[in-house]
């Protein structure tokens, strides 16, 4: 991650029609500054215990979610549950390999997102392109396009796995390490050049959401 | 506003709205919505609540299979194509190496054909008890996916047992099965499909018996007869047109010659219907297992031997072999040129049919808060409709 | 001990390993050609090593040598008696000659051992023996990996 | 719809009592089933790094990785499998193909991590919490997806065998030899094993694909006795084999033998290299073995005119006059030799060099030397009564048995020693209608024979008497009678192999019409001569790592083969040929020598 350069290219919202300028933010994202303290360990552990995951089954990774949010392994016992919308959600599950397209639409979900907001990547598709790491069509690793606090291993990584991944997560955030947002918003325009890079039809206002 | 049992004959051709108008509302649902089967989108534009026009715009999920199996050796291939549909990997498993046996001339032996079709019968019970829950979940109805759910995580239980995998199983290898039953396991089986049957009961009652259910799923989405043909429509969609259509009658692969079971038709033919179908379809597959554990053989080889994987070539060819998925007919197309990969492969999904065509005809004149229950009632999963 | 008789007992060994040098001498004037006379030069450089060894602990006035014996392969009492190396001696013939050589001095000083009545002689010879079988044991580990590979 | 229908949902309320679906802790109380493909792991002992797991791997997953501690050896690279969780699909294939059945899996399912770059590891070198899990995915009984099972070789019948020097080993059908070909892994392992470092799995997949010229090619690139090897050689691949870790090697000598002998000579031109142009350089060698020859015939290839001088009244060395005929026939070794000298290499026939025709006269009138004159002379029995006439010496009957000689043995035969030469001067005798004793002094699994020549030995009826420490040879009416020691193994010195001791008192003689000396041989090297400048340590030149023995005064002398080299057979011969011919070049056309 030390090696990310970059690479100064005017980020702007422009190509938009007028009217539209106003539906947009334009300004790129901002660190967040952490409150003194109890008062943000306070916030953390909030923030820990109610973790609320995007639905958003991109992969076949969410094959796995089902049995998650039911009866048995139950979930929301965990503070954690699907949301219908980015804008009410913290947690991105990126559930196995993003082709391109949809990557495009998990980038436009993750800056929908209210801070703080995490990401946490099933199986090996996300770490090192898993078995279609010579497709064509998907990416390789998901860390090049958004930041990722939890990488869980496995194809598919099962239903405990999850949990255990979610319960790491969880410690991340209570330790205030959580550091995904911040870096995204740190190396904005590294991870701008790389999305840009594979998403060929770049349709979308740079500062989208 | 639609009434009880009556059908919206859907129009088949498409009268393209003039979005200018301002009269209409174009709207996304999809792919990041709580209201689609998986990672795909429906376009649609709506005259008030009532569905006018819908685009399928699918590609999410493409990985290219079909390129990828071809740089890959025969054997190599076998851990890929379960990931072609998720939920039900093992139509796939199947497809694929009874397609290279036609190839390579190899007879399985009769053990490996009965695993196989518990294989595939259990996984068809898994992936409706994915779909029902799904379908209730559709039309507001939290409760049924918290107990169907988790009956399938019991017959992924079973899987893991069998085979070591709780999703992709990968347990019918080309030549066979990957190993004989552990010991107990089909006793573990056999009470599983009691627990099983038991939830089915209070599901029919809660799900089946419900008011709320039936006022929005009777009458949805009617499937005209005349276009199963049209259409390519297959599998329960098909049944419940009225269509006797079943490939595990009409092509009698594996042991389904020898159980005994009775092929069922509806005529209603909307969603309904085709829930209660598919519930029928559970029982029956219950009642397969219990066939398949107390007829199959106890001992013999479970694998023909083939040679090194590493490279096996297969004379030059060409087959089709399909299968009856859960939604229809499955099939996988693969050619040989005599080489130690694939010429070509093409896998038949009935998702395509289902989830593309039919779908954006159907949902015309839809409310478009059934489009969701709509759609999970033609039981399609996206991964599989790009290979 | 006193120091006459160190001196005495060195002297004997240094005269044995001079003895050496002239039993590898001699063979080397029978030698025919340049494998046997290089073996044998071999040889006898190493008993030349002895001797300034034994030189040196002389001069020094003690006897560093280790009183471990080294394993008795058995060869050398089953090989045939020994007869005069040839011009036509080949490496056989001329590590049978080595060994039993070593084997006479072994049993010398073993003699001498049991004669001794000065303890600490008696562990200068002791020591001596020990050496003796280190070599015929060097030799015979030569004879069963270049000579005998097959038996 | 009906009243039903608004009151049957409230039916399912009775099941609120009843037990809960819900796992209570799922991480702890949900271990994977005893068959879960999990983490993977490797018994890093057992596993030899034949990449057949990295082979299989369609997600190239698995790398082959050094690992510190652990060097290559015959039949291990070394190297082990590092498993990249980042591209794993946990299929298992892996651990089905595994030859040795190292790599299996663990039913342990949870790593998280921050860090997407942590997630590959070493089973079985890093340690990792789920290393010796009981539990996991193994391999099914009766299930492989390699083949363990060597395809039969047609042999004949050892009561038939024992009749006549008929070729004991028929050789395989293209059927039975593409079969046995398909057994193999191209782990490359052999390659490393073999002292000639031949391209094993090339030839094979040349057989495989039924692509024997090309076969041919490969063989010929680093062993021109193809037809000899493929019978005779020691073939220490086979015990290098991955296959052979769990089950039976490929069968590479047979492999090498049937490309051999299914392309005819008159075929080999189209399939090999042609000459290249003449040097104007000429190398003279001494001796017409494998090792010889096969410098001759890469000299040759490369354009130098190669004249061959051999004691024998025929080309071949050992291969000829050591090995009887029923294990080489002797068309197969003129093929191989009638190659190489239609590539006009010179042989010299009953041109032994010496007096007359001396070493430094050679290097007067050639540009390059290469000895290898092997080990011509048996090494005697060295008991008293040694020069007892019954006492024969066993490469001699060998060579008396290829001439065509009466042997004249008698009816019982004894043969001390435990090696090849050992056993082939017992078959012989066996075969001339002796009863034939095999007395060794160790135990027969210390024999240094090849395990099948011991064992084909045996199966044609002789008697192996074993820890025999040969004593005396005494006069018995003109019979031999020989006395021997029964030996007990004693473990003299830890690491060491163990040492036959007599038992005393334990003396046995047998009569017998001859005894054959078998214990090993030596050099012939009275030719060189001090002038000649070439080092000779404990009776063996002594060359560098290209076989040179000595560059000073006139043309540089290379020597090879078994007079060189530790291995002594055929194949470490050709290697040492192979090696000194590059060499020569290099210093011929003085490219950097």
């Amino acid at each position: 991650m030390s090696d990310k350069k970059i690479i100064p290219a005017p980020l702007a919202n422009e190509g938009l029609p007028p009217d539209e300028r106003g539906l947009f933010c334009d300004a790129a994202p901002r660190e967040y500054e952490p409150a003194r303290g109890i008062m943000e360990d306070f916030a953390n552990w909030a923030r820990s215990e109610s973790l609320w995951i995007l639905g958003f089954g991109t992969g076949c990774g969410a094959i796995e979610l089902r049995p998650l949010m039911t009866s048995r392994f139950d979930m929301y016992r965990y503070g954690i549950q699907p949301r219908p919308t980015p804008r009410q959600s913290s947690v991105f599950v990126i559930g196995g390999y993003a082709s391109v397209k949809t990557l495009k639409r998990i980038v436009r979900s993750y800056e929908q997102m209210m801070g703080p907001k995490f990401v946490v990547a099933l199986g090996s598709c996300t770490i090192n392109g898993g078995m279609y790491w010579d497709s064509y069509n998907t990416i390789k690793r998901i860390d090049q396009y958004i930041p990722v606090d939890v990488y869980i291993t496995g194809c598919m990584p099962r239903p405990e796995a999850l949990l255990a991944g979610f319960q790491e997560l969880k410690k991340i955030i209570r330790a205030g390490r959580a550091e995904g947002q911040n870096e995204y918003a740190r190396n904005f325009e590294w991870f701008k050049a790389n999305q840009k890079k594979v998403i060929k039809d770049w349709n979308m206002p740079d500062y989208n959401w | 506003m639609r009434r009880q049992n009556e059908h919206v004959i859907p129009p088949e051709t498409r009268a393209t709205p003039d979005l200018s108008s301002g009269k209409y509302l174009v709207m996304w649902q999809g792919p990041q919505h709580p209201g689609i089967t998986g990672n795909m989108s429906l376009r649609l534009v709506a005259d008030g609540d009532t569905v006018v026009d819908c685009e399928t715009h699918v590609g999410y999920l493409h990985r290219g299979f079909e390129k990828l199996m071809e740089r890959r050796l025969w054997m190599q291939n076998f851990p890929l194509v379960c990931r072609i549909a998720v939920p039900e990997p093992d139509f796939n498993e199947y497809c694929y190496a009874a397609a290279l046996e036609e190839l390579a001339g190899v007879t399985v032996p009769e053990k490996a054909v009965w695993l196989r079709t518990l294989s595939l019968e259990m996984i068809r019970l898994a992936s409706f008890l994915m779909w029902i829950g799904g379908q209730a979940g559709a039309f507001g109805h939290g409760t049924i996916a918290q107990w169907s759910v988790t009956m399938r995580d019991y017959v992924l239980d079973l899987f893991e047992e069998l085979s070591g995998g709780r999703i992709y199983h990968m347990y019918i290898i080309p030549g066979g099965v990957r190993g004989d039953v552990p010991d107990g396991f089909l006793d573990h089986v056999l009470e599983t499909m009691q627990v099983i049957k038991k939830n089915l009961d209070d599901i029919e009652l809660v799900m089946f018996h419900n008011a709320v259910f039936k006022m929005r799923a009777v009458g949805l989405g009617y499937i005209p007869p005349d276009w199963v043909d049209k259409y390519g429509i297959t599998g329960p969609n098909a049944r419940s047109a009225g269509v006797a259509r079943d490939l595990r009658k009409d092509l009698g692969y594996l042991a389904y010659p020898q159980l005994d079971f009775k092929l069922i038709t509806g005529g209603r033919s909307d969603a309904f219907e085709r829930a209660e179908l598919r519930l029928a379809e559970m029982y029956q597959s219950i009642d397969l297992i219990r066939q398949i554990v107390a007829r199959m053989p106890k001992d013999g080889p479970f694998r023909e031997r083939l040679p090194n994987p590493l490279h096996w070539k297969i004379p030059a060819g060409e087959t089709y072999v399909a299968a009856e998925c859960t939604r229809g007919e499955y099939g996988f197309y693969v050619v040989s040129d005599g080489g130690d990969k694939p010429r070509r492969v093409a896998v038949r999904g009935p998702s395509y049919t289902h989830a593309v065509s039919v779908m954006e005809r159907l949902v015309r004149g839809v409310n478009i808060a059934d489009v969701a229950g709509l759609m999970v009632s033609l039981h399609t999963y996206p991964p599989e409709i790009e290979r | 001990m006193n120091t006459a008789s160190f001196q005495e007992t060195l002297d004997f060994a240094i005269g044995r390993e001079r003895a050496a040098v002239e039993f590898y001498r001699e063979l080397t004037g029978k030698a025919a050609f340049a494998a046997q006379k290089s073996a044998l030069a071999e040889f006898m450089a190493m008993e030349e090593g002895h001797v300034a060894m034994l030189t040196g602990m002389k001069s020094r006035g003690a006897v560093n040598l280790s009183p471990g014996a080294a394993v008795d392969l058995g060869l050398a009492r089953r090989l045939a008696a020994e007869e005069e190396p040839t011009a036509a001696m080949d490496f056989q013939d001329i590590l049978v000659a080595a060994i039993k050589k070593e084997e006479r001095s072994g049993d010398l000083y073993r003699s001498l051992v049991a004669a001794a009545l000065d303890p600490d002689v008696k562990a200068i010879f002791e020591r001596l023996e020990a050496e003796e079988s280190r070599h015929k044991r060097y030799f015979e580990e030569l004879y069963e990996t270049q000579v005998a590979r097959d038996n | 719809m009906d009243i039903k229908d608004f009151i049957a949902p409230f039916a399912v309320w009775k099941r609120a009592f009843e037990k809960p679906f819900t796992v209570k802790k799922p991480i702890d109380e949900r271990p994977g089933a005893p068959r879960y493909r999990g983490f993977h792991i490797n018994d890093a002992d057992k596993c030899v790094g034949c990449g057949t797991c990295e082979a299989i791997c369609m997600n190239r997953a698995i790398d082959l990785v050094p690992v510190e501690g652990r060097d290559a050896k015959e039949g291990d690279s070394g190297l082990r499998p590092r498993v990249d969780y980042g591209r794993c699909c946990w299929c298992a294939l892996c651990v089905d193909i595994c030859p040795s059945g190292s790599l299996n899996m663990s039913n342990e399912y949870v790593w998280i991590d921050s860090d997407p770059d942590v997630f590959r590891y070493t089973p079985g070198v890093e340690p990792k919490p789920w290393d010796g899990s009981a539990l996991g995915y193994r391999r099914a009984e009766g299930y492989r997806l390699l083949d363990g099972t060597r395809v039969p070789m047609p042999e004949l019948d050892h009561h038939e065998a024992v009749k006549s020097f008929l070729e004991l080993v028929r050789g395989w059908s293209r059927e039975q030899a593409e079969k046995e070909a398909d057994r193999c892994v191209s782990c490359g392992l052999c390659i490393a094993s073999c002292p000639a470092h031949m391209e094993i799995p090339g030839y094979i997949k040349a057989v495989r694909d039924g692509d024997l010229e090309t076969g041919l090619r490969l063989l010929y690139q680093t062993n021109p006795f193809p037809e000899a090897c493929g019978r005779i050689c020691t073939h220490r691949c086979e015990e290098a084999c991955s296959i052979g870790t769990d089950g039976d090697p490929v069968a590479i000598r047979w492999l090498k033998r049937y490309i051999a002998d299914q392309v005819e000579l008159a075929d080999y031109s189209k399939a090999l290299p042609r000459k290249e142009a003449s040097s104007g350089k000429r190398v003279a060698i001494v001796g017409a073995g494998p090792g010889g020859l096969s410098a001759a015939y890469y000299l040759a290839l490369l354009g130098h005119e190669v004249t061959v001088h051999e004691k024998d009244e025929a080309a071949g060395g050992m291969l000829r006059y050591g090995i009887p005929e029923y294990r080489l026939p002797y068309p197969a070794l003129d093929k191989d030799i009638g190659y190489i000298e239609s590539l006009g290499v010179k042989i010299e026939r009953g041109a032994p060099v010496g007096e007359g025709r001396s070493l430094a006269s050679l290097r007067e009138r050639f540009d390059a030397v290469f000895l290898s004159t092997g080990l011509p002379a048996a090494y005697g029995l060295d008991v008293p009564g040694e020069k007892h006439p019954r006492v024969l010496d066993g490469v001699a009957v060998l060579a008396a048995a290829t001439r065509g000689q009466v042997l004249g043995l008698g009816a019982r035969v004894a043969v001390v020693g435990g090696g090849n030469v050992a056993m082939d001067a017992a078959r012989t005798a066996l075969r001339n209608g002796a009863s034939v004793d095999i007395l060794y002094r160790r135990r027969e699994e210390d024999m240094p024979a090849d395990p099948d020549e011991i064992r084909e030995a045996k199966a044609e009826g002789a008697r192996l008497v074993e820890k025999a420490i040969p004593l005396e040879v005494k006069d018995a009416g003109g019979k031999a009678r020989f006395v021997w020691n029964e030996a007990t193994m004693v473990q003299k010195e830890a690491g060491k192999r163990p040492v036959p001791e007599p038992i005393p008192g334990a003396i046995h003689e047998e009569i017998y019409d001859s005894v054959i000396s078998a214990i090993g041989q030596g050099p012939e090297l009275s030719y060189i001569a001090e002038a000649d400048g070439v080092e000779i340590r404990r009776f063996k030149p002594v060359v560098d790592r290209d076989g040179l023995a000595t560059a000073a005064g006139k043309a540089p002398v290379f020597a090879g083969g078994d007079l060189v080299n530790d291995r002594k057979d055929a194949i470490s011969a050709i290697a040492d040929g192979h090696r000194a011919a590059s060499a020569i070049d290099r210093l011929l056309s003085g490219k950097g020598a």
